[in-house]
């Protein structure tokens, strides 16, 4: 094969006209796949408190606490997302199927505090 | 007049303006190529203000004045010399017999000053990047200066001016200096440290070459020395080998913004094709390559200037 | 709901102790029986050839090794712990004689009184993985390099060094710590199974940092 | 790391890292120049020791599975391949047929990632931006394949104890031909470029040279090994997954330099565009998991796959509990350390990024809150988002004069 330099102009002259391929996020929007695994949802009244998600956790970012008074079970599930690594793991253990995974991932922030956050059903 | 000359137009005022807008096209094209989105229009100059604002470190141990002097001198040096070349008219603003040299030498100090400010860095990295500034000004100042004396000898002339004027009245002869051009190019792309020659402040080897220890508004000042001399470059590229001009200065004015893109055009495509070769290729690709074609290319001038009456 | 939860407990409630007893030994027994199936299926899985080979001429050369050579599947051969001494005629004449010349890892292994230093050596012609387990006592863990025949193995042998804090000698002088840093006190070794972080003095492997930063940056601060 | 040697005359210390543009993650290197020729090479590891065999040890196998997978950003599913592999073994489960097909299609299409990205960086490294960024943005087509197929971009998480946790759906089956026809027309490209551009070949052919004597003798692995002509390839050898029925090629070359591994990993590339397309028409029916008990029998097995960067071998003790005994991971970079330095020595300092950049490195990434240390007062502090801005404003006030804090900008 000749070898030259240059050999990609072809491509690079033929780039001038066509449209880039950057997103310009977050001027633009940027689209995630279907199958993008993001923060949880979690469905409270579903839930039986087994913990089995506590268990399994491997960051130990989520936490499922009784705040019913007396006996009765309401259950809340705290999730810190700073911690989180949004395996989904805990979604597939449960038994109830009460955690499930959205697409969501805008989740920055610039505050640390706001990362430890009370899941509720969207 | 001198002053504003000077400060104004076409000097530091306009030459900035000038080469920061060449700067955001060359970035936009090699974007473009790229397939990327490229900057905004005012990309180099939100650079320029956001680097101004920046605190400036200057490096223990190294001469203060120094440090401080050396960007202006490039700055000013690149400025000055735009006012040997023509730009509107086949007339240069000053002119004398020799200014070619002048313009030439002019150009050649940034590039001394980006060696000393490396080498007053104090700093590994940069002193790296000032040894590799010095040994590639060795490889590309011969064929740059070869180049273009060439159509100097056939216009048997060493000023920017009467060389221009002479290619005016003889068009055709233009064609003759194609390989010159060539040379020229290739040349201004290794002056100006742009890949496939950015071998002095290659950062994937030595961070910033020179530059590495400057921040905050000596850097900027750099950096606007840089854009400048880009121009500069383009300027009289396009004044010896593209000698156009028509009776009316405006529109001879566009014409030479028009021969500038062109110019920064080609070397845009220059940067976004090639990787960067290593020194000993390019003093190897200079001599073995440019230096003889520059030669063949005077040789041709003066034998072509015995048959033609000139 | 108070009537529920009072009668969940009580329908529970009549499982005597022979009963409990009785599931218990259910259990057992089935356990017992998977086991043995287990076993069974174990036994009557192929003995891959090729491996069975190797472990034939390696038995033939050290007599030591016989039936202590392992082949549960394919491409695996493993040893029982053997001694320090043995285990360098026997690298030799497996990396020489039968093509077990890439070492693939050495991994170290806290077992209370003992260490075990395992030995990975790789056949890349066949793809056999041999693995010889070397013990040793905890309170005299020294072993000999292997640097000299298989280069590859520094980063090895430092690690088993830093993190098991087994001395190895014949090292190649001169290397950086690796993988902790280097301030970090000689006494300390993470991957012990009694290693205790809280009991460390964290504020050596600190102020080592700051004090390199200090030497680097010191330069720079204008 | 300070140098105590006495300083010859004419020879320079270079240090590369721990903080360098050509090093994506801190290691050291302390080279040694004569001019521009490197006389001597060190490196200087352990910046990114994260303790997670420790971790692991405390961990449930199933927790252990996605610190593993955290091992590494890129060749993730290599490592929880073999974990995965290595733990159902313990347990003497055999996985379903499909399970093992789907393994080694994100198998393959990491491999597909992890080389793409590799050229982008090679390329970055010679000063190419142009060619990175066109390799880079192919490689988002396969990021975002991944992404939905698997849910994430880089730490798939597809793995799990006893098979897989997501099935192929017939979509995704269709955007995997069509990244298969995409791929073949770009790699065509590529090939031509990495074999035809001067400026290319210049910089790559005969740097970073390692015979293949030398290859073997340092244990080099994966493409590093095969560039040197040294035919070891985990998938052919030791057929992990279902690459006994999936047959890989092993690509080697002779050429012995970075020229040889750029060929190598495009090849290669080229090779893993076929298998994915047979795996698409040939993929067996059935279930993608069983079910593995929490309590792994206690055991001892050593296990291998072969990653985009090479072999990766682990070693799995477990006691009979929950938590496994001891996990020793030995990635492929590893073992291609103990070349670098030898490569690195007789070429130019240009050369180096290239030569480090070739075995394709992989260290691994940290926290990202700012830690201030105030050397006066000894003071450590550790500065959020809005107390940095802050900052900056006051400095800004006192030092220039000029307050940016009226400057609104969303």
């Amino acid at each position: 094969m000749r070898r030259y330099p240059g050999k990609i102009i072809k491509e690079a002259m033929g780039n001038l006209n066509s449209k880039a391929a950057t997103n310009l996020y977050p001027a633009a929007p940027s689209i995630v796949t279907k199958g993008y695994r993001g923060k949880l949802n979690y469905n409270s009244k579903a839930c039986t408190g087994c913990k089995l998600c506590v268990r399994d956790c491997p960051a130990k970012a989520i936490e499922i606490v009784n705040v019913g008074a007396d006996g009765e079970k309401i259950f809340e599930c705290h999730l810190d997302l700073g911690h989180c690594i949004f395996c989904g793991q805990c979604a597939d253990v449960c038994p109830k199927k009460c955690l499930k995974v959205t697409n969501e991932f805008e989740l920055a922030t610039t505050d640390k505090s706001t990362l430890n956050i009370n899941l509720k059903e969207v | 007049m001198s002053i504003f000359y000077l400060l104004v137009f076409p000097g530091f005022l306009f030459l900035s303006a000038l080469g920061l807008f060449m700067e955001y096209f060359d970035r936009k094209v090699y974007a473009r190529m790229q397939n990327r989105v490229g900057p905004p229009w005012y990309q180099p100059l939100a650079d320029i203000i956001k680097l101004v604002s920046k605190e400036t470190i200057i490096p223990y141990d190294t001469n203060k004045k120094m440090f401080a002097a050396l960007p202006v001198i490039a700055l000013a040096a690149a400025t000055t010399a735009i006012f040997y070349i023509p730009i509107w008219s086949s007339h240069a603003l000053f002119s004398f017999t020799g200014d070619i040299i002048v313009v030439l030498y002019l150009l050649t100090i940034p590039t001394l000053t980006f060696f000393l400010a490396g080498w007053n860095s104090n700093s590994l990295f940069a002193g790296i990047g000032a040894v590799r500034n010095l040994t590639q000004l060795f490889s590309y100042e011969v064929p740059l200066y070869m180049g273009l004396l060439a159509p100097a000898f056939l216009a048997s002339s060493w000023s920017l001016s009467e060389i221009s004027q002479f290619y005016t009245t003889h068009p055709l002869l233009i064609l003759l200096n194609i390989p010159a051009f060539i040379v020229c190019i290739i040349a201004v792309q290794g002056k100006l440290e742009r890949v496939p020659f950015d071998i002095p402040d290659a950062e994937t080897e030595i961070v910033a070459g020179s530059f590495t220890e400057y921040s905050g508004r000596y850097f900027a000042i750099f950096r606007m020395a840089l854009d400048t001399e880009l121009v500069v470059a383009a300027t009289l590229l396009a004044a010896v080998f593209i000698p156009v001009f028509v009776a009316n200065p405006f529109i001879s004015f566009l014409i030479y913004l028009a021969k500038v893109f062109v110019i920064i055009f080609i070397l845009a495509i220059f940067r976004s094709v090639m990787a960067r070769i290593r020194m000993e290729q390019m003093v190897k690709f200079c001599w073995r390559y440019l230096a003889p074609l520059a030669l063949a290319q005077i040789i041709i001038n003066i034998l072509i200037k015995g048959v033609l009456p000139l | 709901m108070e009537d529920n939860k009072a009668k969940a407990p009580a329908a529970k409630k009549p499982l005597t102790d022979a009963e409990k007893q009785a599931r218990i030994a259910a259990a057992l027994a089935a356990k017992a029986e998977r086991e043995a199936a287990a076993k069974a299926a174990e036994a009557s899985k192929p003995v891959p050839e090729i491996e069975l080979a190797i472990a034939n001429k390696i038995i033939a050369k050290f007599p030591f090794l016989k039936e202590r050579i392992r082949i549960p599947r394919e491409h695996r051969l493993y040893t029982d712990a053997i001694e320090r001494e043995q285990f360098r005629p026997l690298y030799e004449y497996v990396a020489d004689e039968l093509g077990f010349d890439f070492v693939s890892t050495i991994s170290g292994v806290d077992v209370g009184d003992d260490f075990q230093v395992i030995y990975h050596l790789s056949n890349n012609k066949n793809g056999s993985m041999f693995n010889v387990k070397v013990r040793m006592p905890k309170d005299d863990a020294v072993i000999e390099s292997i640097v000299d025949k298989f280069e590859g193995v520094t980063f090895y042998e430092r690690e088993l060094v830093d993190l098991f804090g087994i001395q190895v000698n014949n090292m190649p002088p001169g290397l950086p710590h690796y993988p902790l840093p280097d301030g970090w006190p000689a006494d300390q070794h993470p991957l012990r199974k009694d290693w205790d972080p809280s009991k460390m003095d964290w504020s050596v492997v600190k102020a080592e940092a700051v004090q390199q930063d200090d030497a680097k940056g010191g330069a720079n601060n204008g | 790391m300070m140098q105590k040697e006495v300083p010859i005359m004419g020879r320079v210390v270079v240090p590369i890292g721990t903080q360098h543009p050509a090093l994506k993650e801190p290691a050291s290197f302390i080279l040694t120049l004569e001019g521009e020729k490197v006389v001597s090479a060190k490196a200087k590891l352990g910046y990114n020791h994260r303790g997670i065999e420790k971790a692991c040890e405390n961990r449930s196998y199933i927790q252990s599975l996605y610190i593993v997978e955290r091992v590494c950003g890129i060749c993730s599913h290599a490592h929880s391949t073999v974990y995965c592999e290595a733990v159902e073994e313990l347990a003497g489960i055999e996985i379903p047929k499909r399970a093992k097909y789907l393994r080694t299609v994100v198998c393959e299409l990491e491999r597909l990632h992890s080389h793409l990205l590799w050229l982008g960086v090679a390329a970055h490294e010679i000063g190419f931006d142009t060619f990175f960024m066109y390799v880079w943005r192919d490689r988002e087509k396969v990021m975002d394949i991944l992404e939905n197929f698997c849910g994430n971009r880089v730490n798939y998480g597809i793995n799990t104890l006893g098979g897989v946790r997501r099935d192929l759906t017939p979509e995704i089956i269709e955007d995997i031909k069509n990244l298969c026809k995409l791929m073949d027309e770009r790699l065509k490209i590529y090939t031509d470029l990495a074999m035809g551009d001067a400026t290319l070949a210049g910089r790559l052919a005969k740097v970073g040279r390692l015979s293949k004597e030398t290859a073997i003798q340092y244990g080099a692995v994966g493409p590093v090994a095969r560039a040197s002509g040294v035919a070891i390839d985990v998938r052919v050898n030791d057929p992990f997954a279902a690459y006994d029925e999936v047959k890989a090629n092993i690509v080697v070359d002779d050429n012995c330099d970075v020229f040889g591994r750029v060929l190598v990993r495009v090849l290669e590339m080229v090779d893993s565009v076929r298998m994915l397309r047979f795996m698409m028409d040939n993929i067996p029916d059935g279930t993608i998991s069983v079910k593995v008990p929490r309590k792994i029998p206690a055991g001892e097995v050593a296990h291998r796959v072969e990653a985009p960067r090479g072999e990766d071998a682990y070693f799995l003790a477990s006691n009979g509990t929950e938590k496994p005994e001891r996990i020793r991971m030995r990635a492929p970079t590893e073992a291609n350390w103990h070349a670098i330095a030898h490569m690195l020595e007789g070429d130019y300092l240009a050369d180096s990024p290239i030569i480090i950049a070739a075995i394709d490195p992989c260290y691994s990434c940290t926290d990202r809150a700012i830690q201030i240390n105030d050397l006066n007062t000894g003071k450590q502090d550790i500065l959020n988002w809005q107390q940095l801005k802050q900052y900056s404003i006051n400095w800004h006030r006192e030092n220039n004069g000029i307050d940016f804090a009226k400057l609104k900008i969303k």
